[in-house]
C-alpha cells in the first residue's frame, strides 16, 4: 500500500484516503467540435500506459478534495515526486533512462 | 510426438520414468519465419498452435521474454464462462467454451477443463435486473445460461449464507451449468507442446525490444539474440502490450493494471461449484488441489509490478467472510498479482494497426484466460488471412476512434 | 501418564501445569509451555500425518514456522474446527482436541498408504495431465475421484464464535525478529528515541538464545534476555508484540503483523478477547532480524519419522526439555550437526554417530564432540533410511563430493532418529514481497534479501551467523535505522560473548544414492507436496528448464509451509540437473503470507452489519416503525415499500401509486446528491457540464439537466435550482452523489481552475420529503406560510418559507406527473415536519410510498432512472431528449463532441421507446431481450431489451420502457419478447409518456 | 458580500426540537478507559476562499473573532468557535448551534469577492472520544497516525474511519472530537462501540 505525499496536506497519508484517476497532463482537445475523430478518440481512450516512469492524476479524496500529479515508477512502485496541478514534472523518463 | 495415455503412464513407471521426452525443443531463432507470434502465453502459444493446424502455417516461432506461460496465464483464478451480454462478446467467448469442451482431446493433454458451473450472484434490485438482461441475451444466443433465485441458489451452494440479514442478502443469480474452471498451466504446456509438435519454434528467454518496419509494413523484430524475420507479426503480450506497441510507433487504448489472487490452505472438497459476486465483490472457487481459489478487483492505479495494493486483499477476504462465514479460520496461504490489460469497454483488441501485417491481440483485461483457446483460434485465421476474423471483426482499435464500444462494464459483472 | 521422551529437567516449560490434551482420539499429557509438536514428541507419537500424494507416514522435522508434515486439524466443536495448524507453531492448551488431516481410516493405518506404495510410480510429476483423457465422457467422473483426495484439513461447518481486531500502526522502526540481532537493533533505535515496534512469531521473545548454550557477558544467555526485554518494555514508545508474525511486506514499508491474541488459550477466545489482530504497521524503516532456517539433506527415504533438521533437536531439547529418541545419528556439512549431537548427549542421550561429509572439520563444536568421545564419521554421508513408521536405522557410505558419488562400502547405523544439517537459509521471504529478488551468496551459499530503500536486513537473515558478529552487524543496523529516522544514534554496550571458531561448512543439498536418482527410493525435497529428486529431475527431463516452470510442475514449494526447508535444495538439484549454477538458476518469487492468515483476521470487524457502512436519513426509523421493507441503494437504505398487514407487494405498490394519483403521497427523498455550487462562474460551468442551457435560469426557477462524460453517453441527471445569481443548488441520483461532486471537481481543479467557483456537498444537510398528488397542495397549506398560489408559485420554481414552523425550502417539481411539492428543511428537523404532515394522513388521504411505487410512476410519466434506462452507452439523443440538449452553446460542453463521431451519430442506435404488452395483464420481465422475428432459430437476432416494465394500478395494464434498435421510428410495430418457458410476450411500440402526456396535472 | 440565497435554517418555531442523527442510540457509551459520547445540534459552516487573500482573512478575523488557520491541518479555537482547515480553500466553522445564522451573518457581512460559506449543520455530527483508552479506539478505526508526537493538541485532519471518513481533531490534551457525516453517523457509532 503506498504512502502518497499529499502537496497540499503536506504530509504523507495512506493510500487508502486517495483514487488514482488515471494518466495526468491529459489535453482536451482546445476546439472539440473541429478536432477529427482520432483526435477525440485519442483524448477518449488512448494511453501512454508506461513501464516505468508515469505521470498520473491522483485525488485525496477523504482529506483535502484537491487532485494533484504524481510521478511514480510502474514497475517498482516508487513515488519520485507528486506536484501541484498545473505544475510540470521535474522527474521523466528522459532522465531516469535506467530500464525497468 | 508422444503420445499421453493412462498406458503410456505404465511404460514408463516400468522404465522409471527415464524416458520421457522434451515437452518441447529449445531451438535456436532462425533467420525469419512466415510469422512471429511476440509473447508465449496461453493466448499467443494458442495462436501458434491453431496457425499450425488449422492453417499449415508452421514455420513459425513464439517470441517469449521469459518462460512459456509465465504472465497472466500463471497467475489468474481459472475461471471459464461465456455468459457475456453483448451479442458480440458472447459470441467470442462462446466460441472459446465449445474449444475449451474439446481441448484436452485436441491436445492430447489434459488441461483438467472442469465444468461444474458458474454462479453470478445478485444482491439488489438493479442486479438481479442486470442478471435477467443477461441471461436473456445469452438464451437467445444460445449460451446455456439461467435465473436462480435464492432457494435454488442455496441448493446448489448449501454453504452460502443466503439468510436476509446480510448486509447485502443473497436475492438471486445467473447460473451458467457448462462454465467453470481449468487448470491453467497445462493449458500454456499443451499448448506449447502441441505447437512444437508441428514445428512451430518456441524462442524462450527472448525479449523484442524493436520493431523493424520499411514503407509502412513490418519486416521483423529485434530481439536479445538479434533480428528475426518476418512479415506478419502478432502480438500477444497482455499487460506489457503498450511497451510493445511503442516500439512500433503505436499508442493502445490500454492501461495495465495490478489483478490480485489469493489461495487459501488446501481444503478436503466443500465448494463444488465457482461463485462470483459483483456487488460483495469477489469470486471464490476450490481447485481440485483443495485451496480456495479467490480473487475480486484491480488496482485504481497503472501497474506492472505483480503485486497490488493490501486493501484489495482485505476487501477480498471481507466479501468471502460475509459470503460463507464458516470460512472465518481458513486461512489465506498465498497471494499473487498479474498485470492485466483493460481496455475502456472492457472487451478485447484483435485488430489489425496501421503497421501493414502487424496485428495485436490485447486487452483481455481481467478475462483472458477464459478466452484462450479461442481467442487464439481467431487471432490466428486473422494472422493467416490478413484480416480480421469475422467473430474478431467488432473488436478492432478502430472502435474507439468510431465510437462503436462494446461495453462489457457492469453488464458482465465483474469480468474474470 | 508418562511422557517418555521429557527429560527429568530443563526446558521451559511449566512442569507444575500440567495440561491434558487429545491427539487422534488418545489423550495425553504435556506441560504449559509446550507446544503442540513437543509435547506430541514428548510422549513418543512419532507418526502425526499422511502425507498428499503418496501417503506415507509422517513425522515431526521442524520446530517452527518452516515445519511440513505436522499439519494438523484443530478443535473440539464444530464451530472451533480449524483446518491445517502447524503443530510447531500452535502453543498447547488444556483440553486442545487435534487430529491427523490425513489417513483413512486412521494414520496408522493407511489404505490410501497402500495405494500410495503400489500405485505411487504412476504419479510422476504432471500424471494427471498425461491421463484421464478417454474417454473425454468420464472426465468429470474421474475428477470427482481426484477431488476426494484433495485437501489437508477441513473447513468447520458453523460460524466462528470468535471475533478478530485490526490496529493501525506507525513507528520509525519496525523489528521482525526477536532473536539477538532484533533485540540489538530494537534496543539501540529505541535507546536513541526512535517509536519502535518489535514483533516476533514464537511464544516467548528470544529467537536463538531460548535455546541456545553459548553465554552472554559469561553468564547463561536467559539473563541478557531478560534484561534486555525488560529494558524495552519499560519504554513507553516500543511495542512489544509476541506471538506476532509478520506476514506480508508491501510497498513503501508497509507491513501486516497477525498478532495470535488468544490462540493459545483454548478452542475459541475467552470473553471479551479477540481471538486474532491484525497490526497494519507503517515503518520509516523496517529491520529484517528474521534468521535463518536450517536446511535437511536430500537422502532416500529422509520423510520416515524420526528424520530432523539438527537445531529442530536442540531447541526441543533447550525449550521444552524433551529428548525425541534415544540412539541417534548427525548427518552434516557443517558444525551446527555437532552442536545437536552434543546437546543430545548431555540430555543423556547416545549418540550413535555424527556423520560428516566433510573430511576435515576441526572446529570448536567438533572439538567438544571429540572431548565427549562421541563417534565421528567424517567423509561420509547418510544416504537411506531403513524404517518405515519409524527410523529404524541410517545407512552410511563414504562418498566423494567431486564425482557425487558413494565410494565405500554401505554400512546400517541402527538408530531411532536422525538428524540432518545442509546449512542455513536466510530467511529472505518478507524482502521479496515487494519484488526484489533475493541475492546469492556463494560465501555463505545462500540467498540474502537485495537492496531496497527503506528495508535493513541483519543477523541471521543478512547471511551473518556466529553470535558475536550477529550482535555487532545489529548494532550497525540499529544505528543506521535511528539516524535515519533522524534520530542521534544512542551507545549500546553489546554483551561479550566468545568467538567460536567454526570450521568452513560444505555446500550440500542432496546426497548420492547407490542407485540413480530415477531408480533410487524417494529422496523428498519439499515434504508437504512429496515432491521428490527424480520428480525434479524428469521436470528437467520433459524440458522444462526455468525454475518457476520445475515448481509448477513437481509443485515444490506451493505447500503451507511454502518451501521454506525444500525450496533452495530443490533449486540446487535443478541447477545440477541443468549443469547451471544456483544463482543462474534463480530463485522463485516468495509471495505473502509468511505464515497463512485466518480469512476472519484479515477481514477484521468488517462483517455483518459493519460490512459496508448502511446509510440512513432523518427519517429512517419512521420508515422503520411504519413496517417498510427497504431497497439498498448504493449503501442507502431507502424504504421500497409499506406493506400493511399481509399485503404483497403488488398489493401494497398498487395501494401507494393509487393514492399519489387520486389523493397525496410522500417520499422520503432525502438521499438525493445534492451540491452546493456558488461563484461569479457557477452558470457558466453549469452550462459546461450539463447538456443542456443555463445562461437564462433566473433566481427562484428550477431546470431539469442532463450529464454526459466526454465519450457522449448519458452519466446523471437531476434537477438544478437558481438561488441567486451566482447561487445554485444541483441534485443527482442516489448513487451518483459523490461521484458527480468528484466529477465537477475534476473539471474544476484540472482543466478550467480560471472559473471562480466553489463547490461543496450539502447531501446530508438537507432532508428532502417529497409530498405529491392532487392532495398535496392543500395539504402542505395546512402548515406553511408560503403562498402556494398555482400562479405565484409554479411548476419549476421554489420559494422560501416555514413548513410545520421550520425554515424551508419548496421546490415545485416532479417525479411522478402529479402536483408536487419537494420540502427542504435541515435535517434535524425532518422528523418533526414529517411528523406534523402525518397529523393530516387521514384528512387528506396522506400516504407514504417507497421507491417501487415512485419508479412505477416516473415510468408512467416516461421519467428515466440513469443506470437503470441507460447502461453507459446510451446517448440524449438516444432517450430522445432532443429538448435537453443545447447544440448551439458556445462553450463545446462535456459530450457534445462525441455525439457526432461516426456510431454516436448512426440513425439506427438503441433508442428508448415505450412497449405496450398486448395482452393487458402482462407485465414484461425486466431485462427481456427484443426481437422483430419470433420464429427464427437460435442465436436470434436482439433489437433490444426492457429496460423498467411494472404493472399500472392507474391504466390497469402493464406497461414497459425499452431501448429498441431504431426505436424512434417503429412506433405502432409489434415486437417480440421470446422467454424461457416458450411463451413469446407481444408488445407494441409506443411513445414513452404513458400517463398525462399533456402535463396537465403537475401544472394544476 | 455575494449574492448567495442564505437565510436562518435553525429559527424553529418554540415547539420544534431537532433530532440528532443518532437519536435511535444511547448518547454516551462508557468502557474501561473510554467515554465516547455524542455533542448534538452544533452548527457547521463550510468556508470556501483564497488563503493568501489578506482581506479575506481579516473578513473571518473579523466575523469570528479568531484567525484563520493557513497551515493544513490545523485547528483554531475560541470560546464559542473553532475553525478547522480542510484545504487550501476550505475550512469548517464549528459553533453552537443556534449562533449558526449569527456567524453565517457575520461573514458575508466581512467577506467580498470570491468566497463562500455554506450552512451544513443539518450534515454532520459530533463524536467526543476521552479516556485512557481512546487511542486505542482510534488505532483500530483510522489509518492516520493519531500517536501524540505525530498528533498533537491543536490538530485537526480529515481521514477516513473504518469505511467512513472523519474530520479528526484534538482540541486539548484529554479529548477527541470526531465530525461524521449524518448519514455515516449510526455506522461510525456502532464502528466506535464495536472496537471500544
Amino acid at each position: 500500500m503506498f504512502l502518497i505525499y499529499c502537496p497540499y496536506c503536506g504530509e504523507e497519508r495512506e493510500e487508502s484516503e486517495f483514487h488514482a484517476k488515471g494518466q495526468a497532463h491529459l489535453a482536451r482537445p482546445a476546439d472539440p467540435d473541429n478536432s477529427s475523430d482520432e483526435e477525440w478518440g485519442h483524448y477518449l481512450f488512448f494511453r501512454e500506459n508506461p513501464r516505468g516512469i508515469h505521470h498520473e492524476l491522483w485525488v485525496h479524496a477523504a482529506g483535502c478534495r484537491k487532485f494533484f500529479n504524481v510521478t511514480r515508477h510502474t514497475v517498482s512502485y516508487e513515488i519520485l515526486e507528486t506536484y501541484p496541478i498545473g505544475e510540470q514534472p521535474r522527474v521523466t523518463a528522459n532522465q531516469m533512462e535506467k530500464p525497468a | 510426438m508422444q503420445r499421453y495415455s493412462g498406458f503410456g503412464l505404465a511404460r514408463h513407471a516400468l522404465s522409471h520414468h527415464e524416458n520421457w521426452q522434451r515437452m518441447w525443443r529449445n531451438p535456436t531463432p532462425k533467420k525469419a519465419y512466415d510469422a512471429i507470434i511476440v509473447g508465449g502465453g496461453g493466448h499467443g502459444l494458442a495462436t501458434a498452435y491453431y496457425l499450425a493446424k488449422e492453417h499449415g502455417i508452421t514455420n513459425v516461432a513464439v517470441l517469449e521474454k521469459g518462460w512459456l506461460g509465465g504472465g497472466n496465464t500463471a497467475r489468474n483464478t481459472t475461471i471459464v464462462r461465456s455468459n457475456y451480454l453483448w451479442d458480440e462478446a458472447a459470441a467470442l467467448y462462446e466460441h472459446s467454451l465449445k474449444l475449451w469442451e474439446g481441448l484436452s482431446q485436441d491436445l492430447n493433454c489434459n488441461v483438467m477443463f472442469s465444468q461444474r458451473g458458474v454462479l453470478n450472484l445478485g444482491h439488489t434490485l438493479q442486479d438481479m435486473r442486470d442478471i435477467q438482461r443477461r441471461v436473456h441475451a445469452n438464451r437467445l444466443n444460445g449460451i446455456d445460461s439461467q435465473v436462480l433465485d435464492a432457494q435454488q441458489v442455496k441448493e446448489i451452494v448449501p454453504i452460502l449464507d443466503c439468510s436476509s440479514d446480510r448486509r447485502y442478502p443473497v436475492m438471486g443469480a445467473s447460473w451458467q451449468p457448462r462454465a467453470g474452471v481449468a487448470r491453467h498451466d497445462a493449458v500454456a504446456w499443451g499448448f506449447a507442446r502441441a505447437a512444437d509438435a508441428m514445428g512451430v519454434d518456441l524462442l524462450q528467454q527472448t525479449e523484442v525490444n524493436g520493431m523493424r518496419i520499411e514503407d509502412g509494413q513490418i519486416v521483423g523484430v529485434e530481439t536479445n539474440r538479434g533480428f528475426i524475420g518476418a512479415k506478419t507479426v502478432g502480438c500477444v503480450t497482455a499487460g506489457n502490450s503498450s511497451v510493445v506497441a511503442k516500439q512500433a510507433g503505436l499508442l493502445l487504448p490500454l492501461e495495465s493494471h495490478p489483478l490480485q489472487a489469493l489461495v487459501s490452505e488446501p481444503l478436503k472438497p466443500i465448494l463444488d461449484t465457482v461463485v462470483m459476486s459483483n456487488h460483495v465483490h469477489g469470486y471464490i472457487s476450490q481447485s481440485d488441489k483443495g485451496d480456495l481459489v479467490i480473487g475480486a478487483g484491480i488496482d485504481g492505479y497503472n501497474g506492472y509490478g505483480q503485486r497490488g495494493s493490501y486493501p484489495t486483499i482485505e476487501h477480498t477476504l471481507q466479501a468471502i467472510v460475509e459470503m460463507f462465514p464458516i470460512f472465518s479460520r481458513v486461512r489465506m496461504n498465498r497471494q499473487w498479482g498479474g498485470i492485466v490489460d483493460t481496455c475502456p469497454d472492457a472487451c478485447p483488441i484483435l485488430s489489425e494497426t496501421d503497421v501493414k501485417g502487424l496485428f495485436f491481440n490485447c486487452g483481455w483485461g481481467t478475462g483472458g484466460f477464459k478466452a484462450t483457446p479461442g481467442s487464439g483460434h481467431v487471432f490466428a485465421w486473422t494472422l493467416a488471412k490478413g484480416h480480421a476474423h469475422p467473430l474478431a471483426k467488432p473488436f478492432s482499435i478502430n472502435r474507439f476512434v468510431t465510437g462503436q464500444l462494446i461495453d462489457e462494464h457492469g453488464a458482465a459483472g465483474v469480468a474474470h | 501418564m508418562t511422557q517418555p521422551n521429557r527429560l527429568a529437567q530443563g526446558g521451559r516449560v511449566n512442569r507444575d501445569r500440567p495440561l491434558s490434551f487429545v491427539f487422534n482420539g488418545e489423550t495425553y499429557q504435556g506441560y504449559e509451555g509446550d507446544t503442540l509438536a513437543s509435547a506430541l514428541l514428548a510422549n513418543a507419537v512419532s507418526v502425526v500425518n499422511r502425507s498428499f500424494k503418496y501417503a506415507r507416514p509422517r513425522g515431526i522435522v521442524a520446530a517452527g514456522a518452516e515445519e511440513p508434515n505436522a499439519v494438523v486439524q484443530l478443535g473440539a466443536s464444530e464451530a472451533a474446527q480449524t483446518p491445517n495448524v502447524r503443530a510447531t507453531q500452535q502453543a498447547l492448551y488444556d483440553g486442545l482436541v487435534a487430529s491427523s488431516t490425513n489417513g483413512w481410516p486412521n494414520v496408522q493405518r493407511d489404505v490410501m498408504g497402500l495405494f500410495g506404495k503400489v500405485a505411487g510410480k504412476m504419479m510422476p510429476p504432471g500424471f494427471y495431465n498425461k491421463t484421464f483423457m478417454a474417454p473425454a465422457s468420464m472426465w468429470m467422473t474421474y475428477e470427482k475421484l481426484i477431488r476426494k483426495a484433495a485437501g489437508l484439513g477441513r473447513s468447520p461447518r458453523e460460524q466462528d464464535p470468535d471475533r478478530y481486531e485490526h490496529f493501525h500502526r506507525h513507528c520509525d522502526v519496525l523489528v521482525i525478529g526477536a532473536g539477538p540481532a532484533g533485540l540489538v537493533a530494537a534496543s539501540v533505535a529505541a535507546n536513541s528515541g526512535a517509536r519502535v515496534i518489535l514483533c516476533d512469531e514464537q511464544e516467548q521473545m528470544g529467537g536463538c538464545l531460548l535455546s541456545t548454550t553459548e553465554t552472554l557477558n559469561g553468564k547463561p544467555a536467559n539473563q541478557w534476555l531478560s534484561e534486555t526485554l525488560d529494558h524495552l518494555a519499560a519504554n513507553p514508545d516500543v511495542l512489544l508484540l509476541p506471538r506476532t508474525t509478520a506476514n506480508g511486506y508491501h510497498d513503501h514499508n508497509f507491513v501486516t503483523l497477525h498478532e495470535r491474541v488468544a490462540e493459545h488459550l483454548g478452542d475459541t477466545a475467552p470473553e471479551g478477547m479477540a481471538r486474532s489482530r491484525m497490526h497494519q504497521v507503517r515503518a520509516k524503516r523496517v529491520v529484517l532480524s528474521t534468521g535463518s532456517h536450517e536446511r535437511p539433506l536430500v537422502y532416500a527415504n529422509n520423510d520416515v519419522p524420526g528424520n530432523f533438521v539438527s537445531g529442530a533437536i536442540s531447541s526441543y531439547i533447550h525449550r521444552y526439555g524433551v529428548v525425541p529418541g534415544n540412539q541417534l545419528v548427525v548427518m552434516t556439512a557443517n558444525d551446527q550437526g555437532y552442536r545437536c549431537a552434543i546437546d543430545w548427549y548431555d540430555a543423556g542421550r547416545n549418540v550413535v554417530a555424527i556423520v560428516d561429509a566433510r573430511p576435515d572439520a576441526d572446529g570448536h563444536w567438533v572439538k567438544q564432540a571429540e572431548e565427549r568421545g562421541l563417534r565421528i564419521l567424517k567423509g561420509q554421508v547418510v544416504f537411506d533410511t531403513k524404517g518405515t513408521k519409524a527410523v529404524q536405522g541410517a545407512w552410511v557410505s563414504a562418498w566423494n563430493a567431486e564425482r557425487f558419488a558413494l565410494t565405500g562400502e554401505a554400512q546400517l547405523l541402527e538408530c531411532d532418529a536422525i538428524a540432518s544439517s545442509g546449512g542455513f537459509s536466510p530467511v529472505v521471504h518478507l524482502a521479496a514481497h515487494t519484488g526484489a529478488r533475493p541475492v546469492w551468496r556463494d560465501d555463505i551459499q545462500g540467498f540474502v534479501p537485495a537492496a531496497v530503500k527503506g528495508q535493513l536486513p541483519t543477523g541471521g537473515c543478512n547471511g551473518v551467523y556466529p553470535l558475536h558478529q550477529v550482535l555487532a552487524d545489529a548494532l550497525d543496523t540499529g544505528i543506521t535505522a535511528a539516524l535515519d529516522c533522524g534520530y542521534e544514534a544512542s551507545r549500546f554496550i553489546l554483551p561479550e560473548v566468545d568467538d567460536l571458531v567454526e570450521s568452513a561448512p560444505l555446500a550440500l543439498f542432496e546426497i548420492p544414492h547407490t542407485k540413480a536418482t530415477m531408480r533410487a527410493p524417494y529422496q523428498f525435497v519439499d515434504l508437504q507436496n512429496d515432491v521428490t529428486a527424480a520428480a525434479i529431475e524428469l521436470a528437467t527431463r520433459e524440458g522444462f528448464e526455468s525454475i518457476e516452470h520445475v515448481k509448477r510442475y513437481t509443485a515444490m514449494g506451493f505447500g503451507t509451509d511454502q518451501g521454506k526447508l525444500g525450496n533452495i535444495n530443490g533449486m540446487a538439484i535443478t541447477a545440477r540437473r541443468l549443469g547451471q549454477t544456483i544463482p543462474e538458476t534463480g530463485t522463485t518469487v516468495f509471495r505473502p503470507n509468511y505464515t497463512p492468515v485466518p480469512f476472519g483476521a484479515i477481514a477484521g470487524p468488517h462483517r455483518r452489519e459493519l460490512f459496508d457502512p448502511k446509510r440512513y436519513t432523518a427519517l429512517h426509523s419512521w420508515h422503520e416503525q411504519r413496517g417498510a421493507t427497504f431497497e439498498d441503494v448504493g449503501l442507502w437504505k431507502r424504504p421500497w415499500y409499506y406493506p400493511i398487514g399481509n399485503e404483497s407487494m403488488h398489493d401494497a405498490v398498487s395501494r401507494e401509486c393509487l393514492a399519489v394519483r387520486n389523493k397525496v403521497g410522500i417520499l422520503d427523498a432525502s438521499t438525493l446528491g445534492k451540491i452546493d455550487i456558488q461563484g461569479k462562474d457557477a452558470r457558466e460551468f453549469l452550462g459546461r457540464v450539463y447538456t443542456n442551457k443555463w445562461e437564462k435560469l433566473g433566481i427562484g426557477k428550477a431546470r431539469y439537466g442532463l450529464m454526459c462524460k466526454d465519450d457522449g453517453m448519458v452519466t446523471d441527471d437531476g434537477v438544478t435550482t437558481c438561488l441567486g445569481d451566482q447561487h445554485f443548488l444541483m441534485t443527482t441520483t442516489t448513487g451518483g452523489a459523490a461521484a458527480i461532486l468528484e466529477w465537477l471537481e475534476l473539471w474544476h481543479q484540472t482543466e478550467w481552475p480560471e472559473l471562480e467557483v466553489y463547490f461543496n456537498s450539502v447531501t446530508d444537510h438537507w432532508a428532502t420529503i417529497t409530498i405529491t398528488g392532487p392532495n398535496s397542495r392543500a395539504l402542505l397549506r395546512e402548515i406553511t406560510d408560503i403562498d402556494l398560489d398555482r400562479d405565484k408559485f409554479k411548476f419549476m420554481e421554489w420559494r422560501q418559507g416555514t413548513v410545520a414552523g421550520v425554515p424551508a425550502r419548496v421546490y415545485r417539481i416532479s417525479f411522478t406527473g402529479e402536483l408536487s411539492y419537494e420540502i427542504n428543511v435541515q435535517a434535524d428537523f425532518a422528523m418533526h415536519v414529517w411528523q406534523t404532515l402525518f397529523e393530516y394522513e387521514n384528512k387528506y388521504g396522506l400516504t407514504p410510498y417507497g421507491t417501487e411505487t415512485m419508479h412505477v410512476l416516473r415510468a408512467e410519466k416516461g421519467f428515466i432512472i440513469v443506470g437503470q434506462d441507460t447502461d453507459g452507452s446510451v446517448t440524449p439523443e438516444d432517450l430522445g431528449m432532443q429538448w435537453c440538449i443545447g447544440y448551439d452553446k458556445p462553450f463545446s460542453w462535456i459530450g457534445k463532441r462525441a455525439l457526432s463521431r461516426p456510431d454516436t451519430s448512426r440513425r439506427d442506435r438503441k433508442q428508448l421507446v415505450g412497449l405496450k404488452p398486448l395482452k393487458d395483464d402482462v407485465v414484461l420481465e425486466e431485462g427481456a431481450q427484443i426481437v422483430l422475428d419470433p420464429n427464427q432459430p437460435i442465436p436470434m437476432r436482439m433489437v433490444g431489451h426492457v429496460t423498467s416494465s411494472y404493472f399500472s394500478p392507474t391504466l390497469n395494464h402493464g406497461f414497459a420502457l425499452a431501448l429498441l434498435m431504431d426505436g424512434h421510428n417503429r412506433m405502432g410495430e409489434i415486437v417480440f419478447m421470446p422467454m424461457p418457458d416458450g411463451q413469446v410476450h407481444e408488445a407494441e411500440v409506443v411513445g414513452t409518456v404513458f400517463y398525462d402526456s399533456k402535463g396537465d396535472r403537475q401544472n394544476v | 458580500m455575494s449574492d448567495a440565497a442564505i437565510f436562518d435554517q435553525q429559527a424553529v418555531a418554540d415547539k420544534v426540537t431537532g433530532q440528532s442523527p443518532l437519536h435511535h442510540l444511547s448518547s454516551s457509551h462508557k468502557t474501561e478507559g473510554v467515554v465516547l459520547e455524542e455533542v448534538p445540534s452544533l452548527g457547521y459552516l463550510t468556508l470556501r476562499g483564497d488563503a493568501n487573500d489578506e482581506a479575506f482573512r481579516a473578513g473571518v478575523h473579523k466575523a469570528l473573532g479568531l484567525e484563520l488557520p493557513v497551515q493544513p491541518m490545523t485547528l483554531l479555537q475560541s470560546d464559542t468557535v473553532s475553525i478547522q482547515w480542510l484545504s487550501p480553500d476550505e475550512w469548517m466553522i464549528v459553533c453552537p448551534g443556534a449562533r449558526c445564522f449569527e456567524f453565517e451573518s457575520a461573514l458575508h457581512e466581512q467577506l467580498s469577492g470570491h468566497y463562500a460559506v455554506v450552512n451544513v449543520s443539518g450534515g454532520y455530527t459530533m463524536l467526543t472520544l476521552s479516556g485512557d483508552r481512546a487511542l486505542d479506539v482510534l488505532y483500530q478505526s483510522t489509518a492516520y497516525d493519531v500517536h501524540p508526537r505525530h498528533f498533537g493538541t491543536g490538530k485537526a485532519v480529515a481521514t477516513t474511519l473504518a469505511k467512513a471518513t472523519v474530520f479528526l481533531r484534538r482540541p486539548d490534551d484529554g479529548k477527541w472530537e470526531l465530525i461524521v457525516r449524518r448519514s455515516f453517523a449510526d455506522y461510525c457509532w456502532r464502528w466506535l462501540v464495536g472496537v471500544c
